[in-house]
């Protein structure tokens, strides 16, 4: 965990997180908008055929947090934000389960959209989180999705 | 010097950290791959395909090119897959 | 309020909501990313220069419901949607209050996002609402704002 | 027919809502507006920059030369800003 000023907040962390009250850290003076990511474990491998019970989520602690505080920093001089939030957990998770949030405060909308639609873009293709995916004896390390890298070039200036 | 490993290239070496005396003459990434690969087969597979591996020194992305020292850590990890 | 399937619901309502109440709305099977948006009362108009202490929001009944409820309908096709929330506050707001609330779920981040904020910007040009801006005795109808419209257009297919 | 009226025009016409017996050559909603301009000075403001003005026909979007009975309801309405 860090939280390097009022407004940026990361956390790694391995227990679920609540909504409410992360976007109430990220009403700032001035915010107009907020936009907020959540992604959910999906109960099924559509690469592999695969029904999954679950799934275990490991990181480079140190480098994840440090990644993540660069990102945010650049992110919120180009859309000029007022607060960013992001929370990953690790470990054990079921289908269903939060796994990450990314929540993006603005003075205008389409700020707040871009700057949190970026930073998961980023999250997919460049933090150091993988996951392996278990169904009873069978465990999978996820591959690498090409698409995600294609996702994160539409916001090179 | 520490190795740090993750993911499928963790289970495979077996650990996720090590430490190594690098020799002088070691000092980027690519002569220390070459290296470990000399040292024991076990890091041939990772090695492999070098494309598919990523590098950090000092928790920061790297290249095969990048400087090294004794006190460095490096870690060598696949595409990442969090999110 | 209309609750038109399981994974839509519109709610035009005075009372405050929860955004971690209507993103477990939101979680239906095969969801995978839910995108949501929050507007918040700014307590300053800068069009006028003018501190605003409240505001004051109309609409027309009937109408707002039934046009969100189509606009809807069309972005679960277009995107492939497993849920839509729609949650505008009428009457009497001060600064920092919620006033919207646009939730979607989807088997993708990238649909997510898109449905998101395609609704925000509708809503922001075709929901039949209208804000009043009071501060102390001055009363001042918000005039619309042309980039809202700008906005909208790049939806379009 | 029921006329309704939001924002600025409802406060300038005085109410939100009126009722009026249709004249049968009124047959869309142009006609109406030179109607309710004939009728009475009041209106002459709210209609006269007629591209300001958004109306709805039984709650859906419509325009000047939408067909309209005398069971119809009629909203005037200035561009919306909510969100």
């Amino acid at each position: 965990m860090s939280k390097i000023s009022p407004a940026i907040k990361i956390k790694i962390q391995n227990e679920d997180f609540d909504i409410s009250e992360e976007t109430k850290i990220l009403h700032q003076n001035n915010t107009g908008a907020i936009v907020n990511f959540v992604g959910v474990v999906r109960g099924y491998d559509e690469k592999n055929d695969q029904i999954i019970n679950s799934m275990v989520l490991e990181h480079y602690p140190g480098m994840t947090e440090a990644e993540i505080e660069k990102i945010i920093i650049g992110s919120y001089k180009r859309w000029e934000l007022t607060g960013v939030t992001v929370i990953h957990r690790i470990g054990k998770l079921k289908p269903s389960d939060q796994i990450v949030f990314v929540g993006v405060s603005s003075k205008h909308r389409q700020n707040a959209f871009d700057a949190c639609n970026f930073i998961m873009d980023w999250l997919k293709t460049k933090a150091p989180f993988w996951k392996l995916e278990e169904n009873n004896n069978i465990k999978n390390w996820v591959e690498f999705n090409d698409t995600d890298n294609q996702a994160l070039k539409k916001w090179e200036k | 010097m520490i190795i740090k490993y993750f993911s499928w290239i963790k289970e495979h070496i077996g650990k996720s950290e090590e430490q190594i005396d690098l020799p002088n003459y070691i000092t980027n990434v690519n002569l220390l791959i070459n290296y470990l690969n000399e040292l024991d087969e076990k890091y041939n597979i990772i090695f492999e395909k070098k494309e598919l591996i990523k590098i950090a020194v000092n928790k920061t992305y790297s290249s095969f090119d990048t400087n090294i020292s004794n006190s460095d850590e490096i870690a060598f990890f696949p595409p990442v897959t969090g999110g």
